[in-house]
């Protein structure tokens, strides 16, 4: 196998693992810029995940065939937001600690779901098992060097992550409104004496990364699963998170370190293949992905830019 | 002054926090194209009342009319549909955007869903333009000085059509060039029929800018005044309620021997600004040197590198003889320098730790206040309850936390603090910024206190009167050195002002 | 999820056969024993393992009215005080779900001497438990076997959860039958590190057939749902090699399709549970016995459906090594 | 965080136990929807937890690590720093003590349960203080490595434990001889797993609130956690306070693993996946508003719902899942306290002038 055909096929891999963890972080983006610390990213993605498997599952029962997952998707994105509207009433209307609160979503996600699966399908603990996304090549790109075989050969949700960041950048730094939700991440005070509504862009900052987040879940569940149970989110919400400070609240950092965590787990993955990786303690390959991640830190990566604000609530009445 | 149309009128504000009464019962009017002062000492209610105007507060009771309409104004957005435009005691910037973003803000310009970069950056060059303002649309607000950000919070107001504007003490941290410019620019904008309410700690100010004075003393008005029937000391009497000198007794100095010397001090930034340039300066004890120079000049990081809170590159810096340069400020304190810093909120203090924790914060690991590991709770707290009375802190107790106290007391207690560590060498960084009257009076006689007792005072100040009244010698910094050193009574501001803006050669005689 | 479960068993790989198909027709004779149940951190709906036993009970519980109930085990710290809320409530027999329980029945047991307790995949020693193993290397060699047979690249691939002894057993015998059938394959082992990351053995299996294997054989529980995942979409795209995937513990084409499942190893923990279960209700208990549970008593092994992707041919040579298994012409290693 | 305070105010010393109120209302609730019985799930809930001393003697062992990983957080929060890593340095703790414990097998108890017990705090200081570090010579975010390290440690002791001290055919390691356990008062208890441990952690609590608060290192910790600018200023150092942070919060969160250890299990499982604890930790510190007393408390409303939750549905057939949704519930409204008031309102409290901050 040529260096390029593996590299093409390592990136390929990569974007299974990162998919995920784009939507999620970018979610985590854009709740964090209007100031509100998303530590619930993992519950957020256990109710994308919930909602994917049992909104496909229902979907394909009413007979809605290859239209199914984006039925799940849909039903993702209402779950994610209104799990985060709990967290957004906590820390926003009632300016509850937003660490714990992210906390709570955490909690009942976990607890909820299960017992929401439960419930409908007569105590099994895992939804039916669904007919997920496939892999669509892109006819012209597909046939580019290394690029094709990474990029343009993957799901229907890696296009879409791959947009969602465009997307997520071009909002946030070229429009009033990204403007005005930075605005309120970085110096809330400022913002509410020009007329910007505080609570509201946090409210919809919040409620952006419930649906991404819810996103990001209904990936793992549409394409690696294909079924939901209390483990198929094991992690990758803090993951995510790390991928979001990492990547410096910006969407492309976000990409590049979500592409980074994927590229080392392909790594890792890659080595067992040579009989040479047998005289390695396993346990060695596994560590790879996240010695690797502090190693790049260390090495390359300075200060983190936190907005300012984060983890504050608004009160104008503060001094 | 058109004497007649009313376009504000407070009636009966009641403004309750816990605790206190901020604004008691206050009536205002505002009449078309007047400036009008609004006096008071520090946590008189002056920024309390002008946060209700502009609806960032609710008050308990009391109504206001705008234009002679009834009206109520529950958010700052309101505010800003009624017209009224309001500069911020403490700046509402945000740091890591550009002046434009920061006027754009809420009400950007687009082209198609874009923000129209293009044509904001226009407007507010055109804006600019048209008062003088002088503000690069570009700049990142972290990159441009205070002055500056100052001129940003106004076009804030005038992009946004206000023409009731409230200043609240906008001269705090200028310059006197910048005073003299933005007096500029007040007659300037009421001169377009537009009207004014300036809050100034400032008599000088008052007299020269307004037409009629409001004083408040504890929440209530005592007397509102037309400014040409008045004088500083009858507004300074009825403000503190007592008599206030604004003479400085001062005996000569009794000079001594050298306590801090600088010499040939360098440090350069990451990217390769040169901050200080080779810096030389001495202090002595029993003397206060003044250190005059326009914001930017190498001020903040010359007493930076003295406190050992930044490194420098080359040279020497020593105190009581001692060499001191790159020492840790722990070590740095302990050879007896004082340093009552620039900003308060930021270095001076913790403000969620109570008046008796902050009051031992560079103290608190000796004796008595420790005893082996362990904290000793009575003399912390003798120790406070001791300093609030002798340095008059006003706090509900000493258990306080000084987040909720007015910035004129947190003043103290920082002054407080670092007079009874009782250094060699204090050095003061604007110690009176924001503070009312009263509180610069007492200030300045602490400073002098320090020096007749045969300390030797650093006195760095943007106040061009604080540092011809109080210092002995003055040193006027520019691009990171000390280009010239003048005596206060061989000086005028005129001189001063020229050798700040570098061209010393011209005028002032050095002294050495 | 941030309240993670302890110690996920390593042998709590997908278990058992979903319908409770033992095919023996029971005596309903009406029983009131009572029949408690511990599980693992999966609990009893978990579609594998734990499922499989709790079905069993389900079954006796209609045909003889026994009564059941069981605990699920948030962490390991759980499995004592689960086993003795049984044990000290009186019931008749405690089963402990998993290899990760045996110390924990063992402590119950000595403590209780006139307990009945019964564990699956662990082996106690004590005279009131009956243990229960499975010789997973017999049935690992003969879907080894099958692959060997059925492999186009002479790669295989396999995938387990995290070396253990359970998992070892897996890979040994699945190497073993491989070789003994095809000498000229070679079979690439790979670890997850983890029984609960889909994502990680979706990526591992794409690795893997990207490198030429086609057939792979998982034994990672919820972590070879993305290997499942990763070759039905190779498949649809319709890549130049035909992939496949070989279940593990129950048959897993019926959950994932003919199209990828070219077998599936069996592992028969129903049938165990219902026997032992009977044994007590029928006062036949044996104490401190061991039963592993081989080829030969169809503990593990293919199931039916295979037919539908093996020719003839495969299965006779399976049938062949089957016969010589039990016979004992051939020892499967186990570590 | 004068919330504390405020706690015991009078007024506010309600609020909590109405958090808790509406927490299992909110429970029962969502039982009553699945068709479950609230009433007989939360009698099996207390039956479970107080019905006989045996349980109520693994309820106390349930608790006891959820203090310790509680104060963990709690005093990492209390010097400005979030440390998720407590789930990794349990771990480390663990393996630490277990490694000693199998390794001097031979020493004499007095002397092997103490090497053993600081030989896991130590080790959970010091795989904490790797984040410290990073932090304070790098700026690299404590979050990002804490995360990371969870992975690295739990692969570590995996590692360890297969590698050295694995019992063979087994998936943990040997056992740890009588000499280096920790039970006491097992017959009071009918054999449940009580340890010393327990008393270690109420004394931890302890030392956390004397050494915060009444010692000059605390002193500093405090002033680097709430205004670092200032504390450099007034002399402190920043960096070593971080380390200094970092270094405590690991020791107790390794205590945790330590006890588990030598207190529960008297061996080391090879782990799959994280056990958890440290999450638990996070849990029980917000909820227990960093203030060790209040990390005390929470840890005990945590464990006797986690233990209690198979009564729930041993009893009542109640999914075990249940109890995460209640937990999550009460830790919402002890959160936002706003809506407990708004409920109180008409019952209790008087309308408050203007709350400040
Ligand atoms: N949000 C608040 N919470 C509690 N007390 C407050 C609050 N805002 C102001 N106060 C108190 O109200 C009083 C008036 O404060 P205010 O800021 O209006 O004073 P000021 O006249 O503007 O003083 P200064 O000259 O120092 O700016 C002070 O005692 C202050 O401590
Ligand atoms: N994304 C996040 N989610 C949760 N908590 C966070 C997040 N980012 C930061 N924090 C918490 O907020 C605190 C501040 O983070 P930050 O990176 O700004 O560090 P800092 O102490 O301000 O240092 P710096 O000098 O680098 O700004 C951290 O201690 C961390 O606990
Ligand atoms: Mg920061
Ligand atoms: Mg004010």
């Amino acid at each position: 196998m040529d260096v390029l055909t593996l590299l093409g096929q390592l990136l390929n891999s990569t974007l299974v693992f990162s998919t995920a963890l784009i939507f999620s972080a970018l979610g985590g983006i854009f709740s964090e810029k209007s100031g509100v610390i998303n530590i619930g990213l993992e519950g957020l993605m256990i109710f994308g995940a919930f909602a994917a498997g049992v909104g496909t599952y229902y979907a394909q029962e009413a007979g809605m065939g290859n239209w199914s997952p984006w039925i799940g998707i849909i039903a993702a994105i209402i779950v994610g937001v209104l799990g985060s509207l709990i967290h957004a009433v906590a820390a926003i209307t009632f300016k509850a600690d937003q660490t714990i609160s992210g906390i709570v979503i955490n909690f009942l996600a976990a607890g909820l779901t299960v017992y929401i699966v439960k419930l409908l399908f007569e105590g099994s603990a895992e939804t039916p098992l669904i007919h997920a996304f496939q892999k669509k090549a892109i006819p012209l790109l597909r046939d580019i060097p290394v690029i094709g075989e990474g990029f343009f050969n993957a799901y229907p949700t890696t296009y879409l992550a791959l947009i969602l960041v465009a997307l997520s950048y071009f909002v946030l730094f070229k429009t009033p409104f990204g403007l005005r939700l930075r605005s309120v991440g970085e110096y809330p005070g400022a913002a509410d004496t020009l007329g910007v509504n505080v609570t509201r862009m946090r409210y919809i900052g919040v409620l952006i990364s419930g649906a991404l987040a819810g996103i990001g879940g209904a990936t793992i569940t549409l394409t690696t699963t294909s079924t939901f149970a209390h483990n198929t989110i094991s992690g990758q919400g803090y993951i995510a998170i790390a991928a979001m400070i990492f990547g410096k609240w910006n969407p492309v950092g976000a990409l590049g370190a979500a592409m980074f965590f994927g590229f080392s787990q392909a790594i890792r993955n890659y080595v067992q293949l040579f009989e040479w990786s047998k005289s390695i303690p396993q346990e060695f390959i596994f560590m790879i992905p996240y010695v690797l991640t502090i190693i790049v830190l260390v090495s390359a990566v300075g200060r983190s830019a936190a907005p300012s604000a984060l983890g504050t609530s608004y009160d104008p009445g503060k001094r | 002054m058109s004497a007649s149309t009313p376009v504000v009128e407070l009636k009966q504000i009641t403004k309750r926090f816990p605790g206190i009464v901020a604004n008691d019962s206050i009536s205002l009017t505002l009449h078309k194209g007047e400036i009008h002062a609004l006096l008071g000492e520090n946590g008189a209610g002056k920024s309390t009342l002008m946060n209700i105007l502009f609806g960032l507060y609710q008050p308990d009771e009391g109504s206001i009319e705008i234009g002679g309409k009834p009206v109520k104004i529950d958010n700052p957005n309101k505010a800003i549909k009624l017209g009224i435009g309001m500069v911020h005691q403490h700046f509402k910037l945000v740091q890591p955007f550009t002046v434009t973003e920061n006027i754009i803000l809420g009400m950007e310009p687009k082209k198609g869903v874009n923000i129209d970069y293009k044509s904001a950056s226009a407007q507010v060059a055109k804006l600019s333009e048209q008062y003088g303002l002088r503000v690069n649309p570009d700049d990142k607000i972290q990159d441009i000085s205070v002055g500056m950000q100052q001129r940003v919070e106004i076009m804030k107001t005038l992009f946004r059509g206000a023409d009731i504007l409230i200043f609240d003490e906008p001269t705090a941290v200028l310059t006197p060039q910048e005073i003299e410019e933005l007096m500029a620019i007040m007659r300037r904008l009421v001169a377009e029929g537009k009207s004014i309410i300036l809050i100034t700690h400032k008599l000088k100010e008052i007299m020269e800018i307004s037409d009629r004075v409001t004083i408040i003393r504890r929440g209530k008005v005592i007397d509102t005044v037309d400014t040409d029937k008045t004088n500083p000391n009858e507004l300074a009497e009825k403000m503190v309620g007592r008599s206030v000198s604004f003479e400085i007794d001062k005996t000569e100095p009794n000079i001594g021997p050298a306590i801090l010397q600088l010499n040939n001090v360098k440090i350069t930034s990451k990217d390769g600004v040169s901050l200080l340039n080779g810096l030389n300066l001495e202090v002595k004890a029993g003397e206060i040197v003044g250190i005059a120079g326009v914001d930017g000049n190498g001020q903040t990081e010359l007493i930076e590198a003295i406190t050992g809170l930044r490194k420098i590159d080359s040279g020497s810096i020593k105190a009581g003889g001692k060499e001191i340069a790159n020492l840790s400020a722990r070590k740095i304190a302990e050879s007896g320098v004082g340093h009552i810093p620039e900003d308060r909120h930021k270095h001076g203090l913790v403000l969620d730790f109570s008046v008796s924790e902050n009051l031992v914060l560079k103290t608190y690991y000796q004796a008595p206040y420790s005893k082996g590991s362990f904290l000793n709770r009575n003399a912390i707290d003798e120790h406070a309850q001791e300093l609030v009375g002798k340095y008059d802190v006003r706090t509900p107790g000493i258990e306080t936390k000084v987040r909720s106290m007015s910035g004129g007391n947190q003043q103290k207690a920082i002054i407080a603090r670092e007079i009874e560590m009782n250094p060699e060498l204090l050095i003061a960084a604007q110690p009176t910024r924001g503070l009312d009257v009263g509180a610069i009076e007492s200030v300045h006689r602490q400073l002098i206190e320090q020096r007749d007792m045969g300390k030797a005072v650093l006195l760095v100040s943007f106040e061009l009167q604080e540092i011809m009244n109080v210092s002995d010698r003055i040193a006027v910094i520019f691009e990171g050195r000390i280009v010239g050193e003048v005596l206060p009574q061989n000086t005028n501001d005129q001189e001063l002002g020229l050798m700040m803006a570098g061209c010393w050669d011209q005028g002032g005689q050095p002294v050495e | 999820g941030n309240n993670k479960p302890a110690n996920n068993s390593s042998s709590s790989t997908e278990g058992g056969n979903t319908e409770a198909s033992s095919g023996d027709n029971t005596a309903s004779t009406k029983s009131n024993a009572k029949i408690g149940l511990v599980t693992d951190i999966g609990g009893v709906n978990d579609k594998s393992f734990n499922q499989s036993a709790w079905e069993a009970l389900e079954a006796l519980n209609s045909e003889s009215g026994i009564e059941h109930k069981y605990l699920q085990s948030g962490s390991s710290a759980d499995y004592i005080p689960n086993l003795n809320q049984f044990v000290q409530g009186g019931y008749d027999l405690t089963w402990a779900i998993g290899f990760d329980l045996g110390d924990a029945t063992k402590q119950v047991a000595d403590a209780n001497p006139n307990a009945k307790l019964a564990i699956i995949d662990s082996v106690v020693d004590a005279p009131n438990v009956q243990s229960v193993t499975f010789a997973e290397n017999e049935g690992s060699f003969l879907v080894g076997v099958v692959a060997g047979l059925t492999t186009k690249t002479n790669k295989i691939g396999f995938i387990g959860g995290a070396e253990s002894p359970v998992i070892k057993r897996f890979e040994v015998g699945f190497i073993a039958g491989v070789k003994a059938a095809n000498p000229d394959a070679t079979v690439t082992p790979t670890y997850a590190g983890a029984y609960d990351k889909p994502d990680t053995g979706k990526s591992l299996a794409s690795q893997l057939y990207d490198s030429g294997a086609d057939i792979i054989f998982p034994a990672a529980g919820q972590t070879g749902n993305g290997v499942f995942n990763e070759a039905t979409a190779r498949n649809k795209a319709g890549g130049a090699t035909k992939v496949w995937v070989i279940g593990v513990d129950k048959d897993q084409s019926l959950e994932f399709g003919d199209e990828v499942t070219l077998t599936s190893m069996m592992k028969r923990v129903d049938v165990a549970v219902k026997t032992i279960t009977q044994e007590v209700i029928d006062g036949k208990f044996e104490g401190g016995k061991i039963t592993t549970l081989t080829l030969k008593d169809d503990g593990v092994g293919l199931p039916e459906t295979s037919k539908a992707n093996l020719s003839q041919e495969v299965l006779d040579k399976v049938e062949e090594y089957k016969q010589k298994i039990i016979s004992g012409e051939i020892t499967v290693p186990a570590e | 965080m004068n919330k504390w305070r405020k706690i015991f105010l009078s007024d506010n010393i309600i609020v909590p136990l109405v958090a808790i109120l509406l927490g299992l209302l909110v429970g029962a609730a969502v039982m009553l929807i699945g068709g479950y019985n609230p009433i007989d799930a939360y009698r099996f809930l207390i039956k479970r937890v107080v019905g006989t001393p045996y349980d109520f003697g693994e309820t106390i062992r349930q608790i006891t690590p959820l203090i310790f990983t509680g104060l963990s957080v709690a005093f990492a929060f209390r010097s400005g720093l979030f440390n998720i890593g407590a789930d990794g340095q349990v771990l480390i703790g663990m393996t630490a003590s277990t490694a000693v414990a199998l390794s001097w097998s031979g020493l004499p108890s007095w002397l092997l349960v103490p090497l053993s017990v600081i030989a896991g705090g130590l080790a959970g200081g010091l795989w904490a203080s790797i984040a410290g570090y990073l932090k304070a010579k790098r700026g690299i975010n404590e979050v990002i490595t804490t995360i990371m390290l969870n992975w690295t440690a739990l692969y570590f002791s995996n590692y360890v434990i297969r590698h050295f001290y694995l019992l063979k055919g087994q998936n943990r390691s040997e056992d740890i001889g009588a000499s280096a356990t920790m039970t006491f008062l097992g017959s009071t208890f009918s054999n449940a797993r009580v340890h010393w441990g327990t008393v270690i952690a109420l004394l931890a609590a302890v030392f956390f609130f004397v050494y915060l608060w009444k010692t000059k290192q605390g002193y500093e910790m405090r002033a680097v956690g709430l205004n670092s600018k200032a504390a450099e200023y007034a002399g402190m150092n920043v960096g070593t306070n971080v380390v200094k942070a970092m270094f405590i919060s690991g020791v107790f969160a390794g205590l945790a693993g330590t006890f588990e250890v030598i207190g529960v299990f008297h061996y080391q499982s090879v782990f799959a996946a994280s056990p958890g604890y440290g999450f638990d930790g996070i849990a029980v510190a917000l909820l227990g508003m960093n203030h060790p007393f209040g990390v005390v408390l929470s840890a005990i409303l945590y464990g006797v719902l986690t233990y209690g939750s198979a009564g729930m549905s041993f009893g009542a057939g109640v999914p075990p899942e249940l109890i995460k949704i209640v937990i999550g519930s009460i830790i919402f409204f002890i959160a936002a306290q706003g809506i407990v008031r708004f409920v109180l309102k008409p019952f209790y409290l008087k309308r408050k002038k203007e709350k400040v901050m």
